[in-house]
């Protein structure tokens, strides 16, 4: 009998214990974002939206750092997308399991643990090296592209693993090929999900600092990239270049462009969540 | 034709998969190349047993063991960290949270994983060391155990999502035996799920030991410049990303020994990583034969 | 009454007379009504069946017996279960003792990845009991009643998932037994195994209704008419008939049990 | 720098880019210049990086860039390169700066030091051994001593260790070396046994984190200011800064614009990001200097 | 004689007589061996039931008459599998062109997550046909076929997953026959159904069975009474006995098929 009552007592212990845990985490990113809000949101305006950067902090603005981002998400995603989805309905829905299968997947599984500046080594003397992009939009873009590359893989894979067999097996009985099956039905019926793959995946592009770095992004664009073999800035570089600047009034705009960083990335989040609920009904 | 046109859609697919080939054939070249010149001027041995790293300086060392060190502790401070919380938090919401608490929750500590790194070394920098260093007299301005924090919470995502993950797939079944012989979730958690998911949870840490040994910016930022064997977490260090970080913030001409040193040091992390993704690799797989 | 008496005379109540009783159960999964107002009583030292088409709801009536339904998610209940006399769901009750009295066996066997000694003796191990000789006496009187003892015998530290299916299905039985509870409700436990084993475990059936009172849900007819004493007909979340089983296969009232078992649908 | 557009043809405001990179310590007058220029010619693309003074010549002497920023002279490899790759170039004076040594404002013993005891702590000797303070004078305390200053690539690490050690870029490894000054700034500001050096402007920025130490170079302590950098008394620690630009820039219109723009401005600038602005009559030679180089190579 | 020409031939002469035939086939899924030899003659206009237990390899087998295990990972299958004397693992087989002259329902209802159109219609426009008029026409003498169109006519555009359990399992089988095939497999077709739609579509099969040669699988042995003509009780990857429906039931040959029927396992 006390046995019984003992272990319901740990039992509550460790459920206090987890929701302890779970909220430890939500709360430090609250305080965090609070700090974040508290030095920086007066300082957000459409000037520091639209301004170049300056030596006075409160005239600087992340114009150009704000193009700069735009532009290698676009690119990359023109890069990425087509063979990372492409590599994944290979996988998935045409290789035999076989040798070749199998190095593909390790292989996979091991870039997506490469970690993020060993591709701006790579980027660095691949990319501005020699095929000589020198520290270009470009290269920039095609160093991030390798590096999502992985994830849209592994999600899309995901994203197809989802749609039920069912619908192949329907498809094929129908006397459909299999790029009629995967062009017709998969990839509709799968949409959703790789959308969302997608959108995390540049999410994580957006904030990518250090191979940008290795690559050489620079530390004064006063201009927003008018060609893909411009030389750019982005936001997160930007970032730090703020944080690393001794007057106090730099602190404040690293605050803000931090802000505007990270409604960037919970809002590119957020619409990846929604659309993987929206998206994981469909199949239940 | 038709045979034809779905010949060519196939071999254009494989094509693209092919690139991840690539891809990884070219780092290890990228790499290797540039390390091997290294080490055409460097001995292996001084390499790994010299306690010192002053490639820039007029008076060379070139012991990598300084910077691993650096990154071992951070990484070491990350993982104590966030390996209890994370794997509390798993066990909570797989076995007790409602469903509904769990789908909400879920997403928003993955958010933290979703917050750019440069934001959080700004975090560390900013707000973590002054408050540590309140009851930590001495405690100097860039240490590694902020950082190491700072990047605890950055991926307690990692492990309490994976593991969650590794946790819901353990069939059903299993937990209603438990149930069914009168365990309380307590008992049924650490008795049953955890055993039987452990190669999914053990996959989940060594990911984010992973990730904490590549992470770069947070270290960069708030665990100092400083190249120096210790273990003293209230002291600057110096991890391997952050070397490389700080001699590509100057010039890396071609050829120079500066661009040399980054790939030695890049190489070594990449074995590093390299080992550890093979390893979870292998697990899983293993993991995923057992519940087909 | 403290918690603890009022537990314990439960306990006693239960091992003394064991009888199970529904009264007007409804039962939600959020919005889907499964059970639409359920009455019965089930007699002690009895076979009871539980047939009726899939979803029909077999398994969630079964499963209020012993509160598995209680981590379900919207899972929502109203009306009564009684086991002798005592409410089940009154807030006194400590679920944990009452699963210990009403065993429960699972449709595909469910052994924990363990040992084969460590599955049966977990329901022990769990309450605190740690003595050696005990634990390890209880383990085999177990083993032995399920039939499972001499083939298992030489090897109690393998792994219970290299064990056969059937022999799986016996193990998790045996763990049940291990923990000598008073009821021990039976889900579909014969559907994933091949004849022979399904034949063992009918005969297991049938030699532990002398000690036990045992409710069974099966999709075979002809195994319900062979080893159960009453059955009972679900359709759609109601019980259509529940009789002798003898009456209920060759003389049912409705229309609806007819067509069942005559395998009109289903 | 490739030309983007074609030259304007009245030669009002032209168009194209300019590349400049070097030195962190020049940086900000380059920038503020850089950003007054906007407003003269809006279509000319600026760009500025820091890789330091040594990263910059190496730049400068591949013909990457068209300006480089330096807070020293180019050193006699750095030119032999340039030779190597006929880039020719010409030297301007833009600035005066002090190398400040900085202290926590903590710290209450160490507000002075010798060159001696500079030397002594920053020698490659020192590494590994000198590692607190009473190591260095008896009086001070008996704790680590945490040493910050510039990177190896910075032309404010080579003037120090010039300075100080007698030895352009030999000094001890074990200190936080960074390209970044704001690291030094916060290394030194959170950190009671902290020590560092660079250039006076970032101190200027800094006033209220930092402490400034004097430097007694032979003639007694004396403390970094406008004063006593531009007369010359606080030694061994001021210098000149410096903008090279090389001969092949000089068919784009718009950099022969942006140099004489820098040095008409420059004064008032230098003033405004916290460095010592040189007179009138030291710019009116810099200008005369340039407008020859430009005719020469034309 | 040219590839064309060949398949045009086959199509034809299917069209003609349509008879399935197995020549001692075995089939591995790696190294386990589903089909351990089986030879097996299937009548046209006739309704084949296949029987067994979970597991014994009807699935496995009804699904090598259109190719449908090709691209299942570590699928092997030796013998031969003839349709109207042709057979269908020769290299020269369109396999996409076979499929179409054998259709297939599947246990569970897996319509496309499209409209109701566009999932009759699919069959017709992956062969490339497009002309508007012609595919209604097609879509509504399918519908009609399985007694759908008076309850979707309105609708065509409605996703077709918001149709009930039942119509969802009619419409799969109305875009089969919209690609007009000879020959119709089904693998547990009504097993996810309730009474009402499986009494539907009992009737469906017994009318479609003048046009086309339907084969079976079933795990109703009541339902495989009603509708079939010929029954095949398989077991442990074997056909242990293949003859008239009636025979099998009253008076098997084999003591396994007995026990099976009688419920004695499965
Ligand atoms: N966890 C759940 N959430 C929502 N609905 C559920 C849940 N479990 C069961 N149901 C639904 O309740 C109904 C009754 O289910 P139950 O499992 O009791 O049926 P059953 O008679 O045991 O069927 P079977 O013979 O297939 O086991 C079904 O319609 C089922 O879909
Ligand atoms: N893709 C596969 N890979 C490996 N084994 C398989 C595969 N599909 C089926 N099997 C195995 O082959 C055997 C025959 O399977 P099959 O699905 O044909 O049985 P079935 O008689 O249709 O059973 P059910 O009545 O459950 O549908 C089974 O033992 C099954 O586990
Ligand atoms: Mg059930
Ligand atoms: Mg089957
Ligand atoms: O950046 P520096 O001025 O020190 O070269």
């Amino acid at each position: 009998m006390n046995n019984i009552r003992k272990n319901r007592l740990k039992d509550q212990a460790f459920k206090i214990w987890g929701i302890f845990c779970t909220l430890l985490g939500l709360v430090l990113l609250a305080v965090f974002i609070g700090n974040i809000l508290v030095d920086g949101i007066m300082r957000i305006d459409w000037e520091f939206v639209m301004n170049l950067p300056s030596r006075k902090p409160e005239k600087a603005g992340i114009y150009t750092a704000l193009m700069g981002s735009i532009w290698v998400l676009l690119l990359t995603t023109l890069i990425a997308l087509p063979v990372g989805i492409a590599a994944a309905i290979y996988l998935e829905e045409y290789s035999k399991k076989n040798k070749l299968s199998t190095i593909l997947e390790v292989n996979i599984s091991n870039l997506a643990g490469v970690p993020s500046i060993i591709y701006g080594l790579l980027g660095l003397e691949v990319f501005v090296r020699i095929l000589e992009m020198g520290a270009s939009v470009l290269a920039g873009s095609f160093t991030l592209a390798l590096l999502i590359l992985p994830i849209v893989i592994v999600s899309t894979r995901e994203a197809l693993k989802a749609v039920p067999k069912s619908i192949r097996d329907a498809s094929f009985a129908m006397g459909a090929s299999k790029w009629q099956t995967v062009y017709h039905q998969l990839l509709p019926a799968s949409f959703g999900g790789i959308l969302t793959g997608i959108i995390l995946a540049l999410s994580r592009a957006v904030g990518e600092t250090a191979p940008l770095i290795v690559i050489g992004a620079l530390a004064y664009v006063p201009f927003a990239p008018s060609s893909a073999m411009d030389e750019f800035s982005v936001l997160p570089i930007q970032i730090f270049n703020w944080i690393t600047r001794p007057q106090h009034g730099f602190v404040e705009n690293a605050a803000a462009a931090i802000i505007i960083l990270l409604l960037i990335t919970f809002v590119m989040n957020g619409i990846a969540v929604y659309f993987r609920n929206k998206w994981q009904k469909k199949f239940k | 034709m038709r045979k034809l046109k779905e010949l060519v859609i196939e071999r254009s697919l494989l094509l693209s998969a092919l690139i991840t080939i690539a891809v990884t054939v070219g780092i290890v070249l990228v790499l290797s190349i540039e390390a091997v010149n290294f080490f055409s001027e460097v001995s292996i041995i001084d390499f790994i047993t010299d306690p010192e790293w002053t490639p820039l300086f007029s008076d060379k060392h070139f012991g990598i063991l300084p910077l691993l060190s650096g990154t071992l502790l951070t990484s070491f401070i990350a993982i104590a960290f966030a390996v209890p919380v994370g794997l509390s938090i798993s066990i909570y919401l797989s076995e007790y949270a409602p469903k509904s608490f769990r789908r909400t929750i879920k997403p928003l500590l993955e958010l933290l994983a979703a917050v750019p790194t440069v934001v959080y070394g700004f975090f560390a920098l900013m707000v973590v060391t002054p408050f540590l260093q309140s009851f930590i007299p001495g405690m100097s301005s860039f240490n590694s155990l902020s950082a190491g924090l700072v990047m605890g919470i950055m991926i307690i995502p990692y492990i309490s999502s994976l593991s969650e993950d590794a946790l819901h797939a353990v069939p059903n079944s299993l937990r209603e035996a438990a149930y069914g012989m009168g365990s309380t979730r307590l008992q049924n958690s650490f008795r049953v799920m955890v055993p039987a998911a452990s190669s999914g949870i053990i996959v989940s840490i060594i990911l984010a030991i992973s990730r904490a040994i590549g992470e770069t910016m947070i270290v960069a930022i708030a665990a100092g410049q400083q190249p120096r064997l210790t273990f003293d977490p209230t002291v600057p260090v110096e991890t391997i990303t952050a070397y490389i970080v700080q001699v590509s913030l100057g010039d890396v001409q071609h050829d120079s020994l500066e661009y040399k040193t980054i790939f030695a040091a890049g190489i070594t992390l990449f074995v590093f990583t390299f080992l550890l993704n093979t390893i979870s690799y292998r697990i899983r797989k293993k993991f995923q034969e057992k519940y087909e | 009454m403290s918690k603890d008496k009022k537990e314990s005379v439960i306990e006693s109540s239960i091992k003394r007379k064991y009888k199970l009783q529904a009264n007007d159960v409804k039962v939600w999964y959020g919005d889907f009504m499964a059970i639409k107002g359920i009455s019965m009583d089930i007699k002690p030292n009895k076979v009871t069946a539980f047939i009726g088409p899939s979803g029909c709801g077999k398994s969630t009536f079964l499963r209020l017996f012993n509160r598995m339904n209680d981590y379900v998610d919207g899972f929502k209940m109203e009306g009564e279960i009684n086991i002798d006399g005592s409410n089940i769901n009154d807030k006194d009750i400590n679920v944990e003792l009452l699963r210990k009295q009403v065993g429960m066996v699972f449709q595909k066997p469910n052994p924990f990845p363990k040992s084969i000694f460590e599955n049966v003796a977990y329901g022990l191990k769990i309450q605190g009991l740690k003595d050696k000789a005990f634990l390890e006496e209880r383990v085999e009187s177990s083993l032995k009643q399920v039939a499972l003892w001499n083939e298992v015998k030489d090897d109690l530290n393998k792994s219970a998932l290299a064990l056969s299916g059937g022999q799986q299905q016996r193990l998790c039985i045996a763990r049940t037994l291990a923990v000598e509870p008073s009821i021990i409700l039976m889900d579909e436990p014969t559907s994933a195994l091949d004849p022979i084993s399904t034949a063992k475990i009918e005969e297991l059936i049938y030699k532990l209704k002398d000690k036990y009172t045992i409710v069974i849900v099966t999709h075979n007819m002809q195994q319900a008419s062979r080893i159960s004493d009453n059955t009972a007909f679900f359709y759609l979340g109601e019980l259509i008939e529940y009789d002798k089983t003898n009456k209920i296969f060759t003389n049912p009232e409705k229309e609806q049990t007819e067509n069942y078992i005559t395998g009109r649908f289903g | 720098g490739n030309n983007k557009g074609q030259d304007n043809e009245n030669g009002e405001a032209g168009s194209g880019t300019i590349s400049i990179d070097g030195s962190s310590t020049v940086y900000p007058i380059t920038e503020a210049v850089a950003e007054e220029f906007r407003a003269e010619q809006p279509d000319v693309d600026v760009t500025i990086g820091v890789s330091g003074t040594g990263g910059g010549f190496k730049k400068f002497g591949r013909g990457e860039i068209n300006i480089s920023d330096a807070s020293r002279p180019i050193k006699e490899s750095e030119a032999a390169i340039a030779k190597e790759n006929n880039i020719t170039y010409v030297e301007l004076e833009v600035a005066y700066d002090g190398l400040a040594v900085v202290i926590n404002p903590e710290n209450d013993w160490a507000t002075t030091f010798t060159v001696e005891e500079l030397k002594k702590i920053w020698e490659p000797a020192a590494q590994g051994k000198i590692m607190k303070w009473n190591q260095i004078n008896p009086a001070w305390p008996n704790e680590e001593i945490h040493l910050f200053g510039p990177g190896v690539a910075s032309g404010t690490f080579d003037y120090f260790t010039e300075a100080i050690v007698g030895e352009s870029g030999s000094s001890r490894g074990d200190f936080t070396a960074s390209e970044d000054d704001n690291v030094l700034v916060q290394g030194v500001s959170g950190d009671k046994y902290g020590l560092g050096f660079f250039g006076l402007a970032y101190f200027e920025a800094n006033q209220d984190k930092l402490a400034l130490a004097s430097v007694d170079g032979g003639n007694g302590p004396v403390k970094p200011s406008t004063e006593t950098v531009k007369n010359g008394t606080y030694a061994p620690l001021s210098r000149p800064l410096y903008i090279y630009v090389n001969s092949s820039s000089l068919k784009d219109k718009q950099v022969i614009d942006f140099v004489n723009f820098y040095l008409d401005e420059a004064g008032a600038l230098a003033k405004d990001v916290g460095y010592i602005s040189m007179t009138k009559e030291e710019y009116a030679i810099q200008k005369e200097k340039f407008n020859k180089f430009v005719k020469e190579n034309q």
